[in-house]
């Protein structure tokens, strides 16, 4: 019953010394909040396959163009149409780049020997004979600008309108909380719309036109954060120690908020993208020559049934980045998220 | 009692939130009472019943509706100038209940502490603040090494002695413990009571100690006030109102705790408090009355008679 | 995670699967479409259902035919009703309500038409030459403000102009009933295409009495409206309606001749679904289709009809701007672009290169011969020359580097044909650069109004038979030149081709081929590019279509179904 | 309650009336004439128009105009189909574009709740990771890809539906399904995020110590309490819906609203930009308003005590 | 005394992100019928997941039962499929939660929700279950009852939702009521009502209870027997006037010289020093080594076994090894085993206890 070890000798009961300071000492390295963030990252597999499909997406941007020997805005129009070939490859014919195109009727063809063209267009070109893969890149790049500037003007405003109206509280708070019902109020679609035809298409217009009604869901969720945090004691400690309001508030608060802000963040660039696409899809999008994802899957769409590859590979771009987008967000939401740690 | 120096006198306390509006809740309710030099102060309640908010009012976390709070005979809730509210904030500290959302996850602990510190520039080079905030966590019983981490590699109770440290830090001459222990593990308890006690004695400090566990109050304070419902219904020195309660409410709160001890427990009655019992008239005054010295109690006119003719000395 | 990984998966499989949906693009389309050409042989049986699909790209703005000022709304009118003059498939003048041609006085300017007696309305009243009186007068009246209406009678009808300047009273205009079958038109001078222009809608008659009764309701839906045309519209619930009818009115006096029994008409507004319903059979007609990559699929199926229109599209160039008053620079600008690799690569749909003004196949003189065949070409693409030009141009105005707002349209040809055009003067006229605003058409029109651009991409379709409808556009100070363009010397063509000249039709074809000549060789004023080109599905079994140059698009009541 | 619906339709109208000024204002600044072939009228004629639409008028005057008659529910006349009143236009085209979004909104709801449900009760198995996939895609690909490639591979390829146009139940499939991808990915990840927290919590804990059955406590227990704040993302995306769907009408040669809406801002014509703008507002505010109401009827705790719903 | 269940060598891991949790690490106790077991300990120390893991409501997707069994009528618990578990649950074997605010359904009404297991599994009409309900509303003493069953749970106070939650655990006379902290989140008067209205249904429907509590007094209220766990083991086991009166465990004698005595005006507490184990990685040898300043040298090598104090209590702690060195308790603890020693003698409840728990103990 008792004792299972009989042959423990004497001396081990003698009195042992122990640090007492020991038992305070935390094993753990210590790791500061990103750190810790990152570590919960790293365990979600998605996100980080997500963040470096992005990271790939994003030097592809920047890199791609010049990767090719044509630019995204030269034309030849002899060699207009022509479905993507990839040297290597071009004789794998399950894979979609050996420079074949179907028919009405079904047959296939080789659109580059029928049009005798000796060159290779990775993605293909486009109905001006622009190489596909400059342009694809490039659209990706404006895309992203777009969707990135978006994002960062919301939260800009976002924060700082969120903040300000939840600190104040009060009488500020419920007219600054009228003000966002009566932008949300308003379709967004329709301030786009007009807002677009007022200023002209173009790249800024177009992020004007995004975060004239954008910023409020991020001032909302900074709002609800910064009334939460009002009444937490770290908070109230700040306050009894005299901190200053915008101490408390940047010191205190929104360090705080990262997690969110940069979740609500991530959720945003997707949907600027969609909506710029849906933008040049009504035809308030991009000019010429510029292109933009949207702007390319949209003129693909066009084209979609004759030349599939021209709408197929900015959609595959576009959906890309939504979801992997979408997965860091989620991954990160996980990870950053209070409910989480502990 | 002897003749203390009163550093803290509360008057009329009112603090009433939605007011106006059909869901007011008086939180406190014409409270009055003092605080002296030196002491420990107790504060117990049930909770919602304005203890928290007591405190919280007389730090000026809340502004009060109505009612002054002197502290060294200056009213705390006066408009006051930038710099005397700081000094103010000097002079007063709070400790918090929660040791997980009482300090900012993102800093690192030094940085906690040395908040004070920074504020009210009491260190003279960055070396001189670092070794203030050694020396504090050393004072609480942590080591150098953990001003360098963040609050959530922490234990609860070493999160707590963090909180005092950087109470601390100022070199506060009053503080007000929030329920510091509540959301403790026993053995926990009985280290932040300790600490606080020693450093008590050790830097003349006053306490105002809330709290609703009733035996670690008893322990650490001098004195007790008991709250209900936004109202301060008794006050008396910690023994004598454990063995001399006169209103029925503190009676029924004593009676409710648990002791351990099952032999006792075996016997315990538990006393039930019904505010009705009390069948005060339209015009009776309900007044904080001083039924023996240093002992309140919040009576009518008649129940003071009565609890005067009982009264056990 | 487990979860991460899979999601990656599935975003691949995603990818994957698109590929795999674009790979088996073109599956195997069905055949045995009919062999016949469009308009051929007539000997094929009929089928049991002479009944016809068609899609339209937009909804009937009014059926009103004073009002009118859209194609659709034409086509729809001449479907359902008729003026004195109709054209027939070859766009030759024929008899509609009035009895054989006019007769003229001796300087042409007055013409006596008999009308065709017992013709009826719908409504069983007959018509009258009241009724075109009444129309007439309806269209002049300022404050109908009929869209079309001043901008056909002025200067033509006799006290137009006045009674829109307010001068003369509306029963002055120049059409007079002398008997209830007999009209009597005065024109300001004579019109050598004065019968051709009378086929236009707006010279429709229309019921007073009708009028009257319906008031406001008027023209509002199928039920509150007349028909003496081929064929009654049996469906149509007004502007916003999306669908409607047409059923063959037995009551026509040339009903015989309509073999149709019913039009069902739909609106299509994506090219590609338009496209699909007519593979998938629900559609016998598309509307027009400009899209290259639509086309590809069709080239040279029985399915596809292809026609130029009159149509043509050009490059104005605002003289506003120092760089464009220069000539040199105008010409430079006109030959740098590659027309050719315009029409067959990017529109790639039948349009051919303009080097003219005046479109091919659309103008003919006394001998029948085509105004393009006894004219001369110009401005065709000549890059060296181009550069040359350019770098003169360059020197003349002292200026190394020049920009230009380029105005184009936001649909999808007008953005490929800029981008295309853009491309092309920046590459060949070293030190331009080119800004692209691709703007709705309205407001393009409102730029085009304040000059408030440098190039503008623009086009224009004959409102009647005579090259002069392309000439007069480009007076000095006309009310379409807008663009700070003015030239004496072709000014002076102009008013003599419409005045004195109008009595000898040769010498007046000759000076409109000279202000051609001055317009495009000498002053380049503008840039043309390209004669469109018309695409159309058509179901092969549907014969006897027949396509117009101006006014209303189709007639459909040649249209016989074979089996 | 009734206190609190009274205060929010004030807002409403408050909401109403900046949104009505906002378009008014905006539309002005586009340039351009509103009338169809203005250029080739007369001045005479010109004016008699625009005194006819009352657009000589400074535009204060316009404006008070404007609104005096949208009061009496008078929204105009449109400029681009011949005096035709904009009332009228939004009648005829409302139907199918109301019913094209409620359909989309019900099979995406139904659809996706679905998904999220079962994603929450299978999470982490193939269950979960197959609507997961369906929620990805259906928001990361615009619709009208989704349109048209249902176009032509179900109607052209396969015959199975008719290609376009509005002529009766079975021309309603497609363009539903293909608008109904994007409320179907949204309910489903809210779905799934609300189900597993409520799972998580401790009234589905004690459910379990009932000895409630799985099936019971996901329907009975944990369906409710995690519709609550789905209810909140459809009611916005409902609207968003019938607004949005634009561009699924104009593939399959739907009669809808949002088709027209576009046409008339190329058109520059104001009446039915504006009669829309405030139909699509009103909706927005109304939908707004029944959702805090069905948050309501759904959560007894706001219900009783009539307090705020957000 | 018969056994109702039974406890043995339970071990769990939880899965983190960290790692694996061992957060039971060897438990091992018997329920007898009509006493009430209470488990004492500080928070992470494994009673609440002991508890869980009875009902089987620990998270599937990151627990798992690394051994052990938990019989139960005869029944493994551990191997029983949910469907079978979901008919205990509730009717045999019932819980109490913690936080009356959060374990009741927002949305449904407290009726249905106390009417859910009489249908389930006393298969009851909802007209019957609506009357059961109803009594069961007037048994755990909330007023107006009949009103009552048709509201919604925001609109009950804290102290009469744990009510409610109470009559929903004891719906179908359950044979055994785990409440894990069911007071923790009252005030004390409110704590008190509850723990009356407990102890007297205990005695109204017989059922044995499993009460975890970190607070001693509650402890000494309701339990005729406590076991004391640190660091996911039971440290020691004994009639509740054992423990209370004369602990062995160093950390017992800790816990209870921690809490300062009403009566008596100690200079400064007991504190136990440091913080508990990270289960994590526990440590080699005695958990609470660390922190016991009567710590030896075998403590820090070897997991100590159970030593039998009486035939009802058992302790784990190399103090009671014949070769261990004598050491004194702290003060507060002496005075208590004074007291006991008093008590024995005089022969009251403590004698009586001994009879009705026959020392059977297992130790290991």
């Amino acid at each position: 019953m008792s004792n299972k070890d009989i042959s423990i000798s004497k001396d081990m009961f003698a009195p042992a010394h122990i640090d007492p300071s020991k038992s305070e000492k935390i094993a753990k390295p210590s790791l500061n909040f990103w750190q810790d963030s990152w570590l919960r990252v790293r365990k979600n597999k998605g996100a980080v396959v997500s963040m470096v499909i992005l990271g790939i997406l994003i030097i592809m941007a920047f890199v791609g163009p010049m990767i090719t020997p044509y630019t995204y805005d030269n034309q030849n129009t002899k060699h207009n149409n022509l479905p993507p070939r990839i040297q290597g490859i071009e004789n794998v014919h399950w894979l979609p780049f050996d420079g074949t195109l179907a028919r009405r009727d079904g047959t296939v063809y080789n659109a580059y020997e029928v049009r005798k063209v000796d060159a290779y267009y990775w993605f293909g070109t486009d109905n001006l004979g622009r190489d596909q893969f400059a342009r694809i890149w490039k659209g990706t790049q404006v895309s992203l600008f777009i969707a990135f500037m978006a994002a960062l003007v919301d939260m800009a405003i976002g924060v700082a309108y969120g903040a300000i109206s939840g600190y104040l509280g009060g009488k500020t708070d419920s007219i600054m909380q009228r003000i966002i019902e009566v932008i949300v109020g308003i379709p967004n679609l329709i301030v786009v719309v007009l807002m677009i035809l007022v200023l002209k298409p173009g790249i800024i217009p177009i992020i004007i036109a995004l975060t004239i009604t954008g910023w409020t869901s991020m001032a909302r969720v900074v709002r609800a954060q910064v009334l939460k945090f009002k009444g937490q004691e770290f908070v109230l400690a700040a306050k009894t120690l005299g901190a200053s309001n915008s101490s408390i508030i940047f010191k205190h608060m929104i360090p705080n908020m990262f997690g969110v802000i940069i979740i609500n963040t991530m959720f945003s660039i997707p949907n600027a993208i969609f909506f710029e696409a849906f933008l040049s899809f009504i035809g308030l999008g991009l000019q010429e020559p510029h292109a933009s994802l949207g702007t390319l899957v949209n003129s693909g769409f066009k084209s979609m049934i004759a030349f599939p590859y021209q709408m197929i590979i900015p959609s595959i771009i576009i959906a890309l980045i939504m979801v992997c987008f979408n997965l860091v967000a989620d991954g990160l939401r996980d990870a950053l998220d209070p409910k989480m740690r502990d | 009692m002897a003749q203390k120096e009163k550093l803290l006198e509360i008057k009329n306390l009112k603090q009433y939130f939605n007011t106006g509006k059909p869901n007011e809740v008086k939180a406190v309710d014409n409270v009055s009472f003092e605080i002296y030099k030196g002491e420990v102060m107790g504060l117990v309640g049930e909770s919602g019943c304005g203890k928290s908010t007591t405190g919280r009012t007389i730090i000026r976390l809340y502004d009060a509706t109505g009612g002054e709070v002197l502290y060294n005979g200056v009213n705390v809730h006066g408009k006051k100038s930038k710099k005397q509210l700081k000094e103010f904030n000097r002079k007063m500290q709070m400790i918090f209940q929660d040791p997980y959302a009482s300090l900012n996850p993102r800093l690192k602990i030094a940085d906690v502490i040395a908040e004070g510190i920074d504020i009210h520039g009491l260190a003279k080079s960055k070396e001189d603040r670092m070794n203030q905030v050694y020396e504090l966590l050393e004072t609480v019983g942590l080591n150098r090494e953990h001003a360098n981490r963040y609050p959530h590699e922490f234990s609860g109770g070493q999160r707590q002695r963090i909180g005092i440290a950087r109470a601390l830090a100022v070199q506060p001459e009053f503080i007000i413990a929030d329920e510091p222990i509540s959301a403790l593990d026993v053995s926990i308890q009985a280290q932040v009571v300790n600490l606080m006690k020693q450093l008590q004695k050790e830097k003349g400090l006053t306490y105002l100690f809330i709290a609703h566990d009733l035996s670690m109050v008893k322990y650490i304070s001098d004195r007790i006030g008991v709250m209900y419902f936004g109202k301060m219904v008794e006050l008396a020195p910690a023994d004598v109102l454990y063995k001399n309660p006169l209103h029925p409410y503190t009676q029924s709160l004593l009676s409710a705790i648990p002791a351990p001890d099952p032999i006792s427990e075996r016997t315990r009655k538990r006393k039930s408090y019904d505010p009705a019992s009390h069948n005060y008239g339209d015009n009776e005054s309900i007044e904080f009355r001083e039924v023996a010295p240093g002992h309140f109690v919040l009576c009518s006119e008649k129940e003071f008679k009565q609890y005067q003719a009982h009264y056990k000395h | 995670m487990k979860k991460s990984k899979l999601s990656l998966l599935l975003v691949l499989s995603l990818v994957l699967s698109m590929f795999l949906a674009a790979c088996s693009g073109g599956d195997k389309e069905e055949t045995g479409k009919n062999e016949g050409k469009n308009n051929a042989g007539s000997e094929e049986q009929l089928a049991d259902k002479q009944e016809l699909n068609v899609l339209e790209s937009a909804e009937i703005p009014t059926m009103d035919s004073v009002m009118g000022q859209d194609t659709l709304s034409f086509t729809t009118l001449n479907a359902v009703n008729e003026g004195l003059y109709r054209l027939d498939a070859d766009q030759k003048v024929i008899p509609g309500v009035a009895d054989g041609m006019p007769t003229y006085n001796d300087d042409k300017s007055v013409l006596t038409i008999k009308l065709k007696q017992d013709l009826k309305w719908s409504n069983g009243e007959p018509i009258t030459a009241k009724d075109f009186v009444f129309a007439w007068q309806r269209a002049i009246d300022p404050k109908v403000a009929a869209p079309y209406g001043a901008y056909f009678m002025e200067g033509k009808i006799k006290n137009a102009s006045e009674i829109v300047a307010g001068t003369a009273k509306l029963e002055d205009l120049g059409i007079v009933a002398k008997d209830d079958y007999t009209l009597e038109i005065t024109l300001v001078r004579a019109l050598p295409y004065i019968e051709s222009y009378l086929t236009f809608p707006l010279f429709y008659p229309q019921n007073q009495k009708y009028f009257e009764e319906q008031g406001a309701d008027y023209a509002k839906d199928a039920a509150h409206l007349l028909y003496n045309g081929p064929f009654k519209m049996t469906k149509w619930d007004g502007p916003t309606g999306t669908e409607w009818v047409l059923e063959k009115n037995a009551d026509y006096w040339n009903a015989k001749e309509t073999t149709l029994e019913k039009i069902n008409f739909n609106v299509s507004k994506d090219p590609q679904a338009s496209a699909n319903a007519y593979t998938a059979g629900e559609a016998d007609i598309t509307p027009k289709l400009a899209q290259a990559a639509i086309l590809s699929q069709f080239e040279g199926a029985d399915d596809l009809l292809r026609y130029q229109e009159p149509s043509i599209w050009w490059l104005k160039m605002n003289e506003k701007n120092p760089a464009l008053k220069n000539v040199n620079i105008r010409k430079a600008i006109a030959l740098s672009v590659d027309k050719k690799a315009l029409v067959d690569d990017v529109l790639a749909n039948g349009s051919i290169a303009a080097d003219f003004l005046v479109p091919k196949g659309f103008s003919f003189d006394t001998n029948n011969k085509d105004f393009r065949d006894t004219a001369g070409t110009y401005l065709s693409t000549d890059k060296e020359e181009a550069k040359k030009l350019w770098e003169q141009g360059l020197k003349e105005t002292g200026l190394k580097e020049v920009s230009f707002t380029y105005v184009g349209q936001d649909t999808e040809t007008s953005k490929v044909t800029d981008a295309f055009i853009k491309d092309q003067l920046e590459k060949n006229l070293p030190g331009l650069k080119i800004t692209i605003e691709a703007v709705p058409f309205k407001i393009r029109i409102a730029r085009e109004d304040a000059e408030d651009y440098d190039l503008l991409m623009g086009g224009w379709g004959p409102d009647y038979a005579d090259p002069m409808t392309y000439m007069d556009l480009w007076v000095t100070g006309g009310g379409q030149n807008h663009m700070s363009y003015g030239n004496p010397e072709f000014d002076k063509l102009i008013k003599s081709a419409n005045e004195e000249l109008v009595a000898t039709p040769d010498d007046r074809w000759k000076a409109l081929q000279d202000a051609e000549k001055i317009l495009l060789e000498d002053d380049a004023a503008i840039a043309p590019l390209y004669q469109r080109s018309v695409n159309i599905l058509i179901n092969p079994k549907v014969k006897g279509f027949a396509h117009h140059a101006f006014g209303p698009d189709y007639s459909y009541q040649w249209i016989k179904i074979t089996k | 309650m009734v206190k609190y619906i009274l205060q929010r339709v004030g807002y409403m109208i408050i909401t109403l009336f900046i949104v009505t000024t906002l378009t008014f204002f905006l539309m002005k600044l586009i340039p351009g004439s509103p009338f169809n072939n203005f250029e080739k009228l007369t001045e005479v004629q010109r004016e008699i128009l625009l005194d006819k639409y009352g657009l000589n008028e400074p535009l204060p005057v316009q404006y008070y105009q404007y609104m005096v008659n949208m009061v009496k529910g008078d929204l105009g006349i449109s400029f681009q189909f011949d005096n035709t009143p904009v009332t009228k236009l939004i009648a005829n085209r409302i139907g199918p574009s109301a019913q094209l979004g409620l359909q989309a909104m019900i099979v995406g709801a139904v659809l996706g709740i679905f998904l999220g449900v079962i994603a929450a009760l299978k999470q982490n198995t193939w269950i979960d990771y197959g609507s997961t996939f369906i929620a990805v895609v259906g928001k990361s690909v615009p619709s009208f890809i989704f349109a048209g490639l249902l176009q032509y591979y179900v109607s052209v390829k396969l015959g199975w539906l008719p290609v376009m146009l509005w002529k009766g139940p079975e021309y309603t499939i497609l363009p539903t399904i293909a608008l109904a991808m994007f409320p179907i990915s949204i309910a489903a990840r809210f779905m799934r995020t609300e189900m597993i927290e409520v799972l998580g919590s401790d009234y589905i804990t004690l459910a379990r110590a009932k000895g409630a059955s799985r099936w019971q406590i996901s329907v009975k227990h944990a369906l409710r309490n995690a519709l609550i704040p789905v209810v909140t993302v459809m009611g916005p995306l409902a609207v968003s819906l019938m607004t949005g769907s634009l561009v699924i009408e104009q593939i399959f040669g739907i009669p809808g609203l949002g088709e027209q809406f576009v046409k008339s801002i190329n058109m520059n014509d104001y009446p039915v930009i504006m009669g829309t703008n405030i139909l699509f507002a009103v909706l927005f505010v109304v939908v707004i308003l029944i959702v805090d109401i069905l948050y309501g009827i759904i959560d007894p705790r706001i219900r009783i005590s009539g307090g705020k719903a957000k | 005394m018969e056994k109702i269940l039974e406890v043995k060598d339970l071990r769990i891991s939880f899965h983190t992100f960290s790692g694996e949790v061992q957060a039971i690490r060897g438990v091992n106790f018997d329920l007898y019928y009509g006493e009430t077991l209470a488990i004492v300990g500080e928070s992470g120390s494994g009673k609440s997941v002991t508890t869980k893991s009875i009902m089987r409501l620990l998270p599937e997707n990151n627990s798992e039962i690394k051994s052990g069994q938990i019989l139960f009528d005869g029944k493994d618990l551990t191997k029983l499929k949910d469907k079978d578990m979901q008919k205990i649950r509730g009717k045999d074997i019932s819980m109490i939660f913690q936080d009356p605010m959060t374990s009741l359904n927002p949305t449904m009404k407290i009726g249905n929700q106390i009417m859910e297991p009489l249908i389930k599994h006393q298969n009851m009409s909802r007209h019957a279950a609506k009357e059961r309900a109803i009594d069961l509303l007037k048994l755990v003493g909330i007023p107006k009852p009949e009103i009552r069953v048709d509201q919604y749970p925001h609109q009950f106070s804290g102290g009469m939702r744990q009510r409610v939650v109470i009559a929903i655990a004891l719906a179908c006379n359950p044979k055994v009521l785990i409440a894990d902290e069911p007071t923790t989140a009252l005030d004390v008067t409110i704590q008190a009502q509850i723990l009356e209205l407990m102890k007297d249904l205990q005695k109204k429907i017989d059922t044995s209870i499993i009460f975890i509590t970190h607070d001693l007094g509650v402890v000494a209220n309701v339990a005729d027997r406590v076991a004391v766990m640190y660091g996911g083991k039971i440290v020691e086991i004994g009639t509740a006037d054992e423990i209370f009166y004369n602990p062995q465990h160093p950390y017992t004698w800790g816990l209870i010289s921690s809490m300062p005595d009403m009566d008596t005006d100690d200079e400064e507490l007991f504190s136990i020093p440091g913080t508990p184990p990270d289960l994590l990685e526990p440590p080699k040898g005695d958990a609470f080594a660390p922190r016991n300043p009567y710590v030896m040298k075998i403590d820090l090598e070897q997991e100590p076994p159970f030593f039998k104090v009486s035939d009802t209590h058992y302790a784990a702690t190399w103090l009671l090894h014949p070769d261990a060195p004598k050491v004194e308790p702290p003060e507060a603890v002496k005075r208590r085993q004074s007291q006991y020693q008093g008590t024995v003698g005089v022969g009251n409840g403590v004698a009586l206890e001994k009879d009705k728990f026959p020392g059977k103990k297992e130790g290991k």
